[in-house]
């Protein structure tokens, strides 16, 4: 697979190289190997790594094997058909990617959801968040070799996952939030089981501690590995976790304070040491306060009454057999209206707070049915400086610990 | 090439003792039953992610549903393995890759188109930068679904197996070497022409 | 809109940073957009990245094809600094379509190096002074269509047919 | 006729009698049930079934089976960039070597059952154990393959530090009775008492080398998959992949016997009569299920641990077990004293 050819001097003409191949010479003890695109420690890209010994000395991030050209597609399809189409993106958080488009959206068509609305996103964006950790987590567990946290990750991730799938209908792809509002209404019994999942969930927590966090191999492992000090992650603009690990206390849940969340009670663990296991730990913490959140959505949704969880605007258009069926069941029916919805000029920039981090939408409409452009810059593409220069120096081995760790997925990346 | 004939002063003529005990086997002692059924239950997907239908591929094996009590087992390299489940959309990059692991491995070999985007593009079918998966490999079995739950994972499993098992398709490979199978997909040159530039 | 908190006063921070240069400043819906002219792009960037800017969260191209000139955006924020990071800043200036080329800030924001490269495959837009400057993405003969131009056009079925 | 005899007086000379029917057959057999023990064990931890369809009434015994027949059915590829002679070799002369030692081990103390005569017994043993993972090595360094090259280098980097720690640990029996007659030691073992409880030092150390010496979890290093994918074996495929496989599980059989003759008390509480049921099978079947148990617990430690970094694990062997595996050592030669 290597080209011979890349191999010779770099020429100032060449500009549109290789993909990932840089144009260069290769030193003799230096060996390079390339981990990816099939490889059980690559995940869908390409490391074009250069070995010295056991350590690695340079690394070279091929990306770009998931590209679907999801901001090309958004210019050519109706704003409520970017929806499902951006979930895609990171398709086991589906509502947190979703909905800083969502919101950008409104921003343009200057329309707030009614807090109801605001609260069930929100319950939706949490068990989305504590779905997503959990199959960080798990592949975080098979990469350093712990078959066991991957199996008993994914299976309580089968909770949150039936939760989300009693509330809108989907395991995976919700495309929950929609403009002015959200598709559905808690449905009957909802409460009692976001609690006992709830329940369930902080009986384990305790349990994954001790097979996995006061495990001296894993602790091994993860201590100390891939320090990122926090000068270095603020400059390399990392999110979520990652920068939470290397003590930067900012999460754009509460820097843009959408949705339901000012009003929420909960807190942002931030850890000091940089290193994977903070990294690790932050994700423990922030199960532990989506737990609480969860909680306080179910309470507040479960004692107020149903009233419209769509913005006036557009509820005020559905006939009243709809608004009677809402009331029984839950259900609303998505207005014919979004198909066409025309959005006015302007220009509106949103972020919010996925599991890997701040995603940032910029919406720019030019009165059309269509976006004029949409730019979307997702967390694990802004966790991507990570490979080039924090893993040069590490030994082969922490490789897939720093991966695993600041829980890179391809597909968020590449869009 | 010397090399090869080389290693012949050792091992003997491979090919041509390979070739008779197959024979042998298949031909004489009726083995291809046993290679279904050894195949049927021996399924191991190849660890080759190609898109985001991988979150689901993943929780097949989870305790939940747990893929593995057919037999199959996500396995590590492309040489050790026999089956390849494409995970939703595959892009231009990722069809050389995937071409290549598929030829990697060795026969009889099975493919798995799973979730929409890799039946026709899905939600993506219009995107610049997808191929179709069917004009890569040759696929067995298609799995709907964007994307598909995971029960309908393992039953695409179940169903390649009862495939495998009433047309005898792995005792047939063995005997017959090739599969005739292939008049969709393009050469290699094609799909991975961007690799040269 | 809804829980837009901002403890500081963007305007006023960036008139102080951006003292002696040329710049307009307009208020969009969820970020303060500066513009300034090409040629001081740099100068901004270096001021504002000393004000306390110190990541860029996004690398926004837009496409005019009708005015025949792209815009770039560069959203910046504050993780060193707490005050500063409940606001967005987009430091814009605009470079015409047929001679495509900015400066590079990768050297200013580090946290530019991938976005640049991945402008460049989608715009054609060649970044001067970039250290390494290759595809990201996409293969040799996709990166060839700058698939982000507008006069790139990707086929899309309505949502309804109509009738023929 | 006389072919006949010679080939069934070569079947039945005692040192290849047991390396072929105790060392192919049943160890097949046991590897199968190790195998299936792993991912059954592993499926129980982790809350769910495990191989079960190929064969409901088993539980999924045949599943082994299954991967195996289906290995050995598969082409086995032979890459054009691979040294062939040695790619082919290495992995069969690895398989052969891991279960060689069974030739000179005693499953009885009626001395017509012996393989060998057994003055040296132990130091022939462990002498040919030691031979095995160098082909290891070999089968990474013929693949021609960037990870099976680092592969093989992490296999080195291991067997110079298991290795010796497996002969101090297994030579503490020695020293404490003054002899490498493997016979004496598990008769003396019914005298005093098992070794586990005489010197448990060395039987840890034992039983960690035998851990890494086979890659079992926490030191499965050379075949870690997330980074060097299937280590020396990656460009094997076939039948090939399958002897490479099974010569792992073979080699960790040989040392889990030998195990179970020095430290867990050999064919005790049977006393061997004369006959070969009473002399030679029932005591064999006491040896191997002893060896079964050590392999089945080594095994078990897959669904607990991590595996540990290259240069833990290295720094683990030289700077704890190594001084563990000397201390018993030290503590044999003690109790020859007191004794």
């Amino acid at each position: 697979m290597k080209d011979p050819e890349a191999r010779e001097e770099p020429s100032s003409g060449a500009k549109i190289g290789l993909p990932g191949f840089k144009v260069r010479k290769i030193e003799e003890e230096v060996y390079e190997v390339f981990i990816g695109p099939q490889h059980p420690g690559s995940g869908h890209m390409r490391l074009i790594t250069r070995i010295d010994g056991d350590v690695i000395v340079d690394i070279d991030p091929d990306i770009g094997y998931v590209h679907r050209t999801m901001e090309k597609l958004a210019e050519g399809r109706e704003y409520i058909k970017n929806i499902p189409l951006f979930e895609r993106m990171a398709i086991h958080d589906a509502c947190n990617v979703t909905v800083p488009y969502v919101r950008a959206v409104e921003k343009l068509l200057g329309v707030d959801p009614p807090p109801r609305a605001k609260y069930l996103r929100s319950l939706l964006c949490e068990i989305n968040r504590i779905a997503a950790h959990l199959y960080g987590f798990g592949i975080m567990g098979i990469f350093i070799g712990h078959s066991t946290m991957y199996m008993w990750s994914f299976g309580d991730r089968e909770v949150f996952i039936d939760l989300a799938e009693r509330l809108t209908g989907a395991r995976q792809t919700h495309s929950y939030p929609v403009f002015g509002g959200v598709k559905r209404d808690m449905p009957q019994g909802f409460p009692e089981m976001a609690r006992k999942a709830v329940r369930y969930m902080r009986k384990r927590l305790p349990e994954y501690e001790k097979i996995f966090f006061e495990n001296p191999v894993v602790r091994d492992r993860l201590e100390g590995v891939g320090v990122i000090p926090r000068q270095v992650a603020a400059e390399l603009g990392l999110v979520g976790p990652t920068a939470r690990g290397s003590s930067i206390k900012y999460d754009a849940r509460l820097a843009e304070g959408y949705d339901a969340y000012p009003e929420l009670d909960f807190e942002i663990p931030v850890y000091t040491e940089g290193d994977s296991l903070a990294r690790t730990y932050v994700k423990i913490e922030e199960i532990k306060q989506s737990l609480n959140i969860i909680e306080q959505c179910v309470s507040w949704l479960e004692t107020r009454e149903r009233e419209a969880p769509m913005h006036p605007k557009f509820w005020e258009k559905s006939p009243p057999l709809w608004k009677k069926v809402y009331q029984e069941t839950g259900r609303i029916k998505l207005l014919p209206i979004f198909a066409s919805l025309k959005v006015p000029p302007g220009r509106a920039v949103a972020r919010g707070e996925t599991a890997r981090g701040e995603i940032i939408y910029y919406v720019e409409s030019d009165g059309s049915t269509k976006p004029y452009r949409v730019r979307i810059v997702s967390p694990s593409f802004r966790n991507l400086p990570v490979f080039k220069y924090i893993v040069p120096g590490h030994r082969v081995m922490d490789l897939p610990a720093i991966y695993g760790s600041i829980d890179y997925f391809p597909p968020e990346a590449d869009r | 090439m010397s090399k090869m004939e080389e290693a012949k002063i050792y091992v003997g003529n491979i090919d041509e003792s390979a070739r008779k005990a197959r024979e042998l086997l298949l031909g004489k002692m009726k083995l291809g039953r046993l290679v279904d059924w050894a195949t049927a239950f021996s399924l191991w997907p190849v660890h080759l992610t190609t898109s985001c239908c991988s979150t689901e591929f993943a929780a097949t094996w989870s305790p939940r549903f747990d893929a593995e009590q057919y037999g199959a087992l996500p396995w590590v390299g492309s040489r050790q393995t026999n089956m390849i489940i494409i995970e939703g959309t595959v892009t231009t990059k990722m069809a050389c890759a995937l071409r290549i692991t598929w030829e990697q491995m060795p026969p009889p070999k099975f493919v798995i188109a799973m979730g929409a985007c890799s039946l026709d593009g899905g939600i993506f079918y219009n995107s610049y930068n997808i191929v179709k998966p069917w004009q890569v490999v040759p696929v067995d079995v298609y799995l709907p679904g964007c994307p598909p739950r995971p029960e309908t994972v393992a039953r695409a499993i179940v169903t390649l197996q009862r495939k495998i098992r009433e047309k005898s398709i792995a005792g047939k490979w063995v005997e017959e070497g090739w599969r005739p199978d292939m008049k969709y997909v393009k050469p290699k040159e094609d799909v991975c022409s961007w690799w040269r530039g | 809109m809804s829980g837009e908190q901002e403890t500081v006063d963007l305007e006023g921070l960036v008139s102080k940073a951006l003292e002696g240069i040329n710049y307009s400043i307009s208020r969009e819906k969820g970020y303060v957009e500066v513009s300034v002219p090409l040629e001081s792009l740099r100068e901004a960037a270096l001021r504002l990245k000393n004000a306390g800017f110190d990541h860029v969260k996004s690398l926004t191209i837009v496409d005019y094809i009708k005015k025949g000139e792209f815009k770039a955006m560069y959203i910046v924020s504050s993780y060193l600094s707490e005050e500063l990071s409940g606001g967005l800043i987009a430091l814009s200036t605009t470079v015409k379509r047929d001679k495509a080329k900015l400066p590079s800030l990768s050297d200013v924001w580090i946290s530019l190096l991938f976005q640049e490269r991945e402008v460049y495959e989608m715009f054609g837009i060649e970044f001067e002074g970039h250290p390494d400057l290759r595809l990201l993405l996409l293969a040799p003969h996709i990166a060839e269509l700058k698939p982000l131009r507008k006069e790139f056009i990707v086929k899309e079925e309505p949502i309804i047919r109509k009738p023929k | 006729m006389s072919l006949l005899q010679l080939l069934l007086d070569i079947v039945f000379y005692p040192p290849i009698f047991q390396v072929l029917v105790v060392g192919l057959i049943v160890s097949l057999i046991i590897v199968v049930i190790t195998i299936w023990f792993e991912r059954k064990a592993a499926a129980r931890v982790q809350r769910r079934l495990g191989p079960y369809h190929v064969s409901p009434q088993l539980g999924g015994l045949l599943q082994p089976l299954a991967d195996l027949v289906r290995y050995a059915f598969q082409e086995p590829i032979i890459p054009r960039t691979v040294d062939a002679a040695i790619f082919v070799v290495a992995p069969v002369v690895a398989a052969v070597l891991s279960i060689i030692p069974l030739g000179a081990v005693p499953f009885t103390s009626n001395p017509a059952y012996w393989p060998i005569p057994m003055e040296n017994s132990l130091l022939i043993a462990l002498a040919l154990s030691t031979v095995a993972p160098l082909f290891i090595v070999l089968t990474g360094w013929a693949s021609n393959n960037k990870f099976a090259v680092i592969g093989g280098v992490r296999e080195a980097f291991m067997i110079t530090a298991y290795e010796l720690i497996a002969i101090v640990a297994m030579l503490a029996p020695a020293a404490t009775l003054s002899t490498f007659n493997m016979v004496d030691i598990v008769e003396a073992q019914a005298s005093l008492t098992w070794f586990i409880l005489l010197n448990p030092l060395a039987f840890i150390a034992a039983f960690l080398a035998v851990v890494m010496s086979t890659s079992g979890f926490p030191y499965e290093i050379p075949e870690s998959e997330n980074e060097v994918v299937a280590g020396p074996y990656s460009e094997y495929s076939g039948i090939l992949y399958g002897v490479n496989m099974g010569a792992n599980y073979l080699r960790r059989f040989a040392l889990s016997i030998l195990i179970a003759i020095l430290f867990l008390g050999g064919w005790l509480p049977v006393q061997p009569g004369d006959g070969l049921v009473a002399g030679y099978l029932i005591p064999t079947i006491v040896v191997l299920a002893k060896a079964l148990i050590v392999m089945l617990v080594a095994s078990f430690l897959r669904a607990v641990y991590a595996r540990f970094r290259l240069d833990q694990a290295l720094e683990g062997a030289w700077k704890y077990v190594f001084p563990l595996a000397l201390i018993g050592l030290g503590l044999g030669i003690i109790e020859n004293l007191l004794l």
